[in-house]
C-alpha cells in the first residue's frame, strides 16, 4: 500500500507497536525478539523472507521462539541479522536456529552458524510433500509444518531442554510433519508489481509453494472434498499414516482465503482422515504461514505422540498464538 | 581503465535489468532475484568512493562482504562468496590465468556451500564454461569471454534444476532461463565491454 | 469450493469439530452455543449472515458470547434460529441480543424477541461512520466494532452484570466506538459466482461496508498513510477525540488483506492518533469481521475508559479471541 | 383456477429470475436477494401438498410462516409480514375490495416492522400503488394491477434509498431498481398472468 521500499519497515513498526507487551524491534529492524531473555535457556531463532506473516515474527514470545530475522519479501535474512539476534537473546545455553529447507536459507543461516562463537545447531524443516525427493530437487521445501515444529520446540525450551535434545526433538517433529497445499490465485510480489503466475478463475496450482513458486501441475478447480482427498492422500502415504493413529492437523490458509472456506477444508480433510481411522487430536485451523494475498490452502499433519501433545498444549504468548496464558 | 568505471557499470547493468530479472525469476522461482540484484548494486555503488584507491582484493571483499550484509536469498550468500573468494586468491595485477584459478577456487566453494553442481541450472552454469576459456590462452579472449557468458546462461533454460527455488517445479522448469545465470552473464559482459572501450 | 448449497454448512461442520472443546453445533446448525451453561449469567446471543467468519460463531465460548446464530452468506438469520439459541442457552437471568443495525437482522431479531418468553433485551451495535445520519439512511451499519462490543459486554456477563446493566453498558460501548472501511477489491457470493462489484488495481472503495455493498465514493487507491489519514479523522471527527484520551484500536481485515499490510496500517493508524495526542492503550490486529476474501481493511476505535480496558483485559477462550486462559 | 397452480407459478417465476434479482442486489445491495427468494419460493413449493385443501388464508398464513422461518434477511419478515397479515385479515371469498383493505393492513404491518414508507424504495412502493388500484371499481382490473406493478417497480429506480442495505448508498442508489420490488411486481403478475390464463 505504501511505498514497496518501505513497506516492510513500516509494517515492523506496526507489528513491534501492536505487541510491545512480548516484543521488541531491533536497531535497523534486524529481528524482532522476545522482551525478557530467560536465562538458562537454549534461544529459539527462526526467520525467513516476510510475505509469510504472521510466521515468523507472530510466533515470538512465551513458549515459542525467542528471536525471528525478517528478511525482504520471500527473501531470506542475512548472516548478520541472524548472529546479532543470537547475540542478543543468548541465555547462556546456545542458540538452535529453525530453518526451513530453501537454498538461500540455509546458506545464510549457514554463513551465521560458522561466523558465531555461541553454541549451536540448526533444524532444519521440510515438510512439503508436493515434490518427491528426486535425484531433480534439493529436497523437499519447508512450509506450513514449520509453526508446528516452533510450536513443539519453543514448549520443549520452555521447560529447559538442553541444546541436544532440543535438536533430536526438532528432527523428530519434523519427521512426523508432512504438508501439501493448492492455490486458487498468485501472489503479487509488491515492488514486481504484477502477479508471480497466471491462473484463471476455474484452474488451480496443487503443490504450490508458499512463494507463489508454481507448483506440480495445473489442473481444473475440483471441490473442496476432491481437493482434501489429494492433499491427504499425499500426506497420509508420506507419513504412512494408520488407522488408530493420532494427529495434529493444520489447516493453513495462504493470506486470501476466508475462514469460512478454511473450516469446510477442515471438516473434508477430517472426513478423508477418519475413512482411514485417523483420529484428530488437535485443530489448529487460520492463516498462518501465507504468501501474502494468495488464495489457498495447506493441510498439514503431524503423527501426535503423548509428548508432542502435551508440549502443543503447554502455555504459548505470541502475537499470533496464544493459549494457556 | 578504472576499476571503479568497470564496478559501476557492472552495478548498473544489473539495476537496469530489474525487470527482465524479475520476469525470469517469477516464471521459475518466487520473483525477488530483480530486486535482490538491485539492491546488492546499490549497496555496492554506495560503497564506490570508500573502495577508491584500495587494492582490487581488497575492493572485491568489501563487495563480497556488502553482497552478505544486503542481499540476503540466495544471491547474497552466492555472490558474496563468489567475489570473497575471488578477492582472496587473486594475486596482485592478475593475468587471465589468475583469473581462471580464482575463479575456479570460487567455483569450488560455491559448490561446498550451496552443494550445486555443474548443470543443475545455476549460476554456476555460466562460471564454470566462462573459466575453461579464461584458462585457454586465445585471441580475442574478452570477446570469447562475452559470448561464452551469454550462451551458458540461455543454456540453462535447457536444464532441469536440482538447486535453488526453482527445483521444485521438476520439469516445468524446462525453457526458462536461470535467473542467477543472466545476472552473472550481465555482469560478466558489462565487464569485457567496458575493459573492450577502455 | 464445494457445492454452494452445502458450503455454510460443511463448514460450520468443521468448526463444530475443531473447536468441540468449547462448542457445540445445535440440530439443523441453527446455532453454535457455548459447551455449557452458565447458571445465572445473562446469555449473550448475537448471529448474523454468514460470510464475516470468524464473527459471530468464532466469538462463542467463555468470556464472550453465549451462542451465536448464522445464517446464508450475508443473509439474516431467522427469528426461529433466535428463538431456539435463547432457550438452550437460557441460564436464567434472561438474554441479551447484540444486534448489527440492518433492516434484515433488526426485523428478524425484533420478530424473535416478540415471541419470546424469556426476558430479554437488545443491543444496537451502529459504528460504521462511512454514511452520515441523514434523512437518506437507517441510521449507521453495525461493522467491525460489533467484536470490541461482544468482547466487553461478554466480560461483563461473565462477573455477573445483570440484564440492564448489560443493556446500558453495550449502549454506552456502542456509542464509545467508530469504524470506517475501504476495499481493494470486491468479494463474491459463492452462489451469484460473480464479484459484487466492479474495482479495478488501481482503485479503491472508500466507506465500504461488511457485504461488499458499495462505499461512498471511488477514488484512486491512496498510499497506507493516506488512507489512514482518512478513515482515522472520519473516526475521530465522529467520536469527538481529543488529545490525551485514550482508545483501543482495531485494525480488521476484510479476509484478503495479508497481516503484512494489516500492521502496515497500525503503523499509519498509530502515528495520525499520535498527532493529535490521542493515545492507543490496547491494539488488536487481524481479519476478525470479514467480508469473505474482500481485500481492504476498517479501523476501529473505541474511546477507553478505565472500566472498559479492564473488561478488554478480562480472560477470553473463544475460537478467533483467546487471551488470559 | 387452483390456488395451487397460482402458488405454483408465482413462486417459480421467482425460481426462473434467480439471476436477475441476484443482479439487481449486486447492484444497490448484499446481492443475496435473488438466492432468498429462491430459497422461500421453494420451501413453499415443498409445502404446496400439505396446503391442499385448506382455506385461502390457511394457506395465507403457511407460507407467511415459512418465509419467515427460511429466508432470513430483510426478505424473510418482510414477505413473511405480508403473507400472514393477508391471512390475518382477508375474509371467505375476497372481493377486489376485501384484498384492497387487506393489503392497507399488510402495508402498514410493514412499517411497523421495519419503519419503510411510501418513497424510500422498497417492495411498499409496489404494494402501495397496487393496493390504491384495487381499491377502484374499473374495467379491467387484473391488467391494471398487472400494469401498476410493473410501472412501480420500475419507478423504484428514481428514488433514494431510504430503507434497507441500499439506504447506505445515498445518491449513488439513484438509477437502480429496488431489488424486493421486482420479486413483487414479478409474484403480482404471475398471479394476474394465472387467473387470467385460467
Ligand atoms: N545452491 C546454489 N548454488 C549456486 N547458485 C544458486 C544456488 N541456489 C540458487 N542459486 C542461484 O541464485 C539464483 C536465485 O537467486 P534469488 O532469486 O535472488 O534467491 P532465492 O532463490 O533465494 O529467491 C538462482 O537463479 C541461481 O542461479
Ligand atoms: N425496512 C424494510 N421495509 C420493507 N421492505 C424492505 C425493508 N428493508 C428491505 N426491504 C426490501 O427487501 C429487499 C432486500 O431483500 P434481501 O436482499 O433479500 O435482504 P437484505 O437486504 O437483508 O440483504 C429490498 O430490495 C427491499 O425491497
Ligand atoms: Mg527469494
Ligand atoms: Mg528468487
Ligand atoms: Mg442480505
Ligand atoms: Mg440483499
Amino acid at each position: 500500500m505504501n511505498h514497496a521500499d518501505t513497506m516492510l519497515a513500516e509494517s515492523l513498526d506496526g507489528f513491534a507497536a501492536a505487541h510491545a507487551d512480548i516484543v521488541l524491534l531491533a536497531t535497523d529492524r534486524e529481528f524482532v525478539r522476545r522482551k525478557r531473555n530467560k536465562p538458562g535457556k537454549v534461544a529459539l531463532i527462526s526467520g525467513g523472507g516476510a510475505g509469510h506473516e504472521p510466521l515468523h515474527a507472530g510466533f515470538v514470545g512465551h513458549g515459542m521462539l525467542d528471536a525471528a530475522c525478517p528478511g525482504q519479501i520471500f527473501t531470506s535474512p542475512t548472516p548478520n541479522q541472524m548472529m546479532n539476534a543470537a547475540q542478543s537473546v543468548d541465555g547462556g545455553a546456545g542458540v538452535l536456529f529453525i530453518v526451513k529447507n530453501y537454498s538461500g536459507d540455509m546458506m545464510n543461516f549457514q554463513m551465521a552458524a560458522e561466523m558465531l562463537d555461541q553454541e549451536n545447531a540448526v533444524v532444519i524443516v521440510n515438510d512439503d510433500v508436493a515434490v518427491e525427493d528426486s535425484t531433480y530437487t534439493t529436497g523437499r521445501r519447508g512450509v506450513a509444518g514449520t509453526l508446528i515444529v516452533e510450536k513443539i520446540l519453543g514448549a520443549a525450551a520452555e521447560r529447559g531442554d538442553n541444546l541436544q535434545q532440543l535438536k533430536i526433538l526438532g528432527d523428530a517433529v519434523n519427521k512426523a510433519t508432512a504438508s501439501m497445499g493448492v492455490a486458487l490465485t498468485s501472489c503479487t510480489v509488491p515492488a514486481a508489481g504484477k502477479p508471480t503466475f497466471q491462473i484463471s478463475m476455474n484452474e488451480m496450482e496443487v503443490g504450490v509453494g508458499i512463494h507463489g513458486e508454481p507448483g506440480r501441475r495445473r489442473v481444473a478447480l475440483g471441490s473442496a472434498d476432491s481437493i482434501a482427498e489429494e492433499l491427504t492422500s499425499a500426506v497420509k502415504k508420506d507419513l504412512g499414516l494408520k488407522a488408530d493413529q493420532e494427529v495434529i492437523l493444520l489447516v493453513n490458509g495462504f493470506g486470501g482465503t476466508p475462514m469460512l472456506e478454511l473450516y469446510l477444508m477442515v471438516n473434508a480433510t477430517r472426513k478423508v482422515l477418519a475413512k482411514s481411522g485417523v483420529t484428530v487430536a488437535r485443530y489448529l485451523t487460520g492463516s498462518y504461514v501465507t504468501s501474502l494475498e494468495m488464495a489457498g490452502c495447506s493441510i498439514t499433519a503431524t503423527v501426535a505422540s503423548p509428548e508432542f501433545l502435551s508440549l502443543w498444549d503447554a502455555p504459548v504468548h505470541t502475537a499470533a498464538l496464544r493459549w494457556g496464558m | 581503465m578504472s576499476l571503479r568505471l568497470v564496478i559501476q557499470n557492472a552495478t548498473q547493468t544489473l539495476v537496469d535489468h530489474l525487470e527482465e530479472l524479475t520476469a525470469l525469476d517469477q516464471a521459475i522461482g518466487d520473483g525477488d532475484h530483480g530486486l535482490n540484484m538491485k539492491r546488492g548494486a546499490q549497496a555496492i555503488q554506495a560503497k564506490l568512493a570508500d573502495m577508491e584507491g584500495t587494492s582490487l582484493n581488497e575492493s572485491l571483499k568489501t563487495m563480497g562482504k556488502t553482497c552478505v550484509a544486503m542481499i540476503g536469498g540466495s544471491s547474497g550468500p552466492v555472490f558474496g562468496t563468489l567475489l570473497m573468494t575471488l578477492g582472496k586468491e587473486l594475486p596482485e595485477n592478475p593475468t587471465h590465468q589468475d583469473f581462471a584459478l580464482a575463479l575456479r577456487a570460487s567455483i569450488e566453494a560455491l559448490t561446498k556451500l550451496g552443494k550445486a553442481e555443474v548443470g543443475q541450472k545455476t549460476l554456476i552454469d555460466v562460471l564454470d564454461p566462462v573459466q575453461k576459456v579464461l584458462a585457454q590462452d586465445s585471441p580475442n579472449l574478452i570477446a570469447r569471454v562475452r559470448q561464452c557468458a551469454f550462451d551458458s546462461s540461455l543454456a540453462t533454460a535447457n536444464m532441469d534444476a536440482a538447486r535453488g527455488r526453482s527445483s521444485f517445479l521438476g520439469d516445468r522448469a524446462k525453457g526458462h532461463v536461470d535467473p542467477g545465470s543472466r545476472s552473472m552473464a550481465l555482469i560478466i559482459s558489462s565487464i569485457c565491454d567496458t575493459l573492450t572501450k577502455a
